[in-house]
């Protein structure tokens, strides 16, 4: 579904990451460990494709994934049916929302305005809105970031529930969620130094 | 051997190191001997009596503010087509010194008007189009100032560039329509009265105007290679940091 | 697209700002102009055309910070980003949002405000058909701009310094429709070049726009 | 020679000084960051054996 060999990451042209090989097929989770500031979420925008890996390359399909930054992404004056209508609606999801909001158990909450949400509802709506774009791979930057240990156990539930039907993730955390999967650990491939700066610093060094 | 060499950083200030010297010194003799000769050695004019000693700075500072611009222009389509790193960079470098001239041109400008026409400032369309120009520099260096990654600040800024060219030129077309539309049939005193003169004047515009334009390429030249210099050093500090 | 421009639209409904906020704004500069440059209704009459225009080019850049900048801090440019919209789409709909909630009631409320300055009474048409032209190009040009200060901190007043000389064609071509029509003269070629600027912006600023938020969505 | 500049000298003379200050001054910043970033360069280059 998704692979990457030989990939280095960066922001401003500094190596962050360098010599990733990953590989993500239908079923798969890949979890992606390692300290704050290592690269997690820059390796995450690399592979959704929002900046340029400085070598190296991401082999993606068009139209298999969706990106959810550390924000949630919603309009806290719109009701959560329109928030999710909205994303469903600009990924030209065939199934609409209703899977989504029966998965995420949002059903009693769908007329509420999403600025009123508990912050655990918050996030099952920012889950809930990877649901309806219909994209089969999710990258999840912290998904599990102020949730209690059961939204957690819920979450890994959904996520399970989403690798079985097909789906896969890629997600950038530091709890383990207690499912079977690959695990990339970015601490040793943190640059060193040892490769050149790229992009617009490489002509200086 | 390509031109294209000297987008190399250490080339291009191996090159400008080099030719450096030469530049500010036939500057300095032509911008000195242009003003000293236009100043101490013409006569004064008929009509505009010395002031006429005035183009000597405001026609060489407007043409340098314009041709600034110019090669901020095509410096920001080779950035962008060509991923030249010191093209940036020259851009960046081009814009103080061309606000600078433009501050000039505007000054002196208004310093000649005053006689000519009693007062400091009219919405003529070139005074106009040259405060416009200045807006645009302003712009122009604020959003280099503003945005941290070079890379990025570069890419944008090239586009500002770009978009704010077209406009500049819309706004020098609008600029004429609209004052003729405010003043029918009026004659608008124009600023280069002064230019349609004989060799006696002509000359000491000529070299003062190439004095400028090697002042220009000079400075230039300096800042494009102190910002090579820090961009290479925010890289070895970058290193040091990491090892 | 549709789906984008109903939730921009419903969002300035729901908060109020994109409406309320530039009205108000250009109905204060509207009452400080007589505060300013006395009551003399023949003086008023003669400016009016030009402070309406002035005043609603202003009201414009108020919401402009805010078009990209709060899709940008919750996220959801970046998921945006990655559906199946191209992005000059997306800089097309934010523009045509923008002129819809803030240009356009600019426009409906203009003649009621020419009615504060004097303005001569076969100026109010020509004033609304020199906003109606206009004043898409001023929204196209500031979503440009507000595209390149996005994620910039204090780029508010960058924003403004960037786009203000941006507006100077439209401004001029504009204001002379509008003054024109209030003092009874002929309209000749402005309104046409007005339309012109107007029509060549929106055809070439959304893909300027694009370029730009791709560059910027790079962090 | 001439430099009588009758009832205009005030007007030449501020232009011409109009240009030279801030001539003068550009030149003068340009120079000053010219030569911090040269010995900067040549300190950090120094510190990590770059001939």
């Amino acid at each position: 579904m998704l692979g990457a060999s030989d990939l280095v990451v960066g922001r401003g042209g500094v190596a962050l990451l360098e010599g990733l090989s990953l590989a993500v097929g239908t079923g798969d989770l890949l979890a992606v460990r390692g300290p704050n500031g290592a690269g997690k979420t820059t390796l995450l925008r690399t592979l959704a494709g929002l900046q340029p890996a400085l070598s190296g390359s991401v082999d993606v399909a068009p139209d298999t994934l969706a990106y959810a930054s550390h924000a949630d992404g919603i309009k806290p004056s719109l009701t959560v049916r329109e928030n999710l209508i909205f994303w469903a609606d600009v990924f030209a999801a065939p199934d609409g929302i209703a899977p989504a909001v029966a998965a995420f158990d949002l059903e009693p909450l769908l007329e509420r305005l999403a600025g009123r949400l508990s912050a655990g509802q918050k996030r099952r709506l920012g889950l809930a809105r990877l649901m309806v774009t219909g994209r089969p791979l999710w990258l999840m930057d912290e998904p599990t970031v102020s949730l209690d240990s059961s939204a957690v156990a819920a979450l890994a539930a959904l996520l399970q529930a989403h690798l079985a039907g097909g789906g896969a993730a890629i997600i950038a955390t530091h709890l383990d969620l207690g499912i079977e999967g690959q695990v990339l650990d970015v601490t040793p491939h943190r640059a060193q130094g040892r490769t050149a700066p790229r992009g617009f610093d490489e002509a200086f060094a | 051997m390509s031109i294209w060499e000297f987008a190399n950083p250490r080339k291009f200030t191996a090159l400008s190191l080099k030719i450096l010297p030469t530049l500010v010194g036939l500057s300095a003799v032509l911008v000195l001997g242009g003003l000293i000769w236009g100043f101490a050695f013409t006569p004064n004019a008929d009509k505009f009596e010395s002031t006429v000693k005035i183009i000597y700075v405001h026609v060489p500072s407007a043409l340098m503010a314009i041709n600034g611009w110019l090669m901020m222009l095509v410096c920001s389509l080779i950035w962008l087509v060509r991923r030249h790193h010191v093209s940036a960079l020259a851009a960046r470098a081009a814009a103080p010194v061309g606000v600078v001239m433009t501050v000039i041109a505007l000054f002196t400008g208004a310093v000649w008007g005053q006689p000519m026409w009693g007062t400091w400032w009219v919405w003529d369309p070139r005074l106009t189009s040259f405060l416009i120009l200045f807006l645009f520099y302003l712009g122009y260096m604020a959003l280099w100032a503003a945005i941290e990654d070079t890379e990025t600040a570069a890419d944008l800024t090239s586009i500002l560039c770009l978009v704010g060219s077209v406009f500049a030129l819309l706004s020098r077309y609008a600029v004429n329509f609209w004052n003729q539309g405010l003043h029918q049939g009026t004659s608008i005193p124009v600023a280069t009265g002064g230019r349609t003169v004989a060799d006696v004047y002509f000359l000491p515009l000529v070299v003062a105007m190439a004095g400028f334009f090697v002042l220009f390429v000079a400075l230039v030249l300096a800042r494009t290679v102190t910002l090579i210099r820090e961009r290479r050093l925010a890289v070895l500090d970058a290193q040091e940091a990491r090892a | 697209m549709i789906a984008l421009l109903r939730r921009d639209l419903m969002l300035a409904v729901r908060a109020g700002g994109g409406f309320g906020l530039a009205l108000a704004f250009f109905l204060i500069v509207v009452v400080l102009v007589p505060f300013a440059i006395g009551p003399d209704p023949s003086l008023l009459s003669r400016v009016a055309a030009g402070v309406l225009w002035l005043g609603a080019l202003l009201a414009c850049l108020l919401s402009l910070d805010r078009l990209f900048a709060l899709d940008h801090e919750d996220g959801s440019l970046d998921l945006l980003a990655t559906a199946p919209l191209p992005l000059e789409g997306i800089a097309a709909v934010k523009a045509l949002a923008h002129w819809l909630t803030t240009a356009l009631p600019l426009v409906v409320a203009a003649p009621a405000f020419g009615i504060l300055l004097s303005l001569p009474a076969p100026g109010f048409g020509w004033l609304v058909v020199s906003l109606l032209a206009g004043t898409p190009a001023l929204s196209a040009i500031g979503t440009f701009g507000a595209a390149l200060t996005v994620g910039l901190r204090r780029g508010g007043l960058l924003l403004s310094l960037i786009v203000l000389p941006l507006y100077v064609p439209t401004l001029i071509f504009g204001a002379e429709v509008a003054r024109r029509g209030a003092e009874g003269l002929a309209i000749g070629p402005a309104l046409p070049l007005l339309a012109g600027i107007t029509c060549g912006t929106l055809a070439l600023m959304p893909f300027a726009t694009a370029a730009v938020l791709r560059r910027a969505l790079r962090g | 020679m001439n430099l009588d500049m009758g009832k205009y000298a005030t007007e030449v003379l501020l232009s011409y000084a109009g240009t030279l200050i801030p001539l003068a001054l550009v030149i003068w910043i340009t120079w000053a960051q010219y030569r911090r970033a040269a010995r900067a360069l040549s300190a950090a280059e120094a510190r990590k054996d770059i001939p």
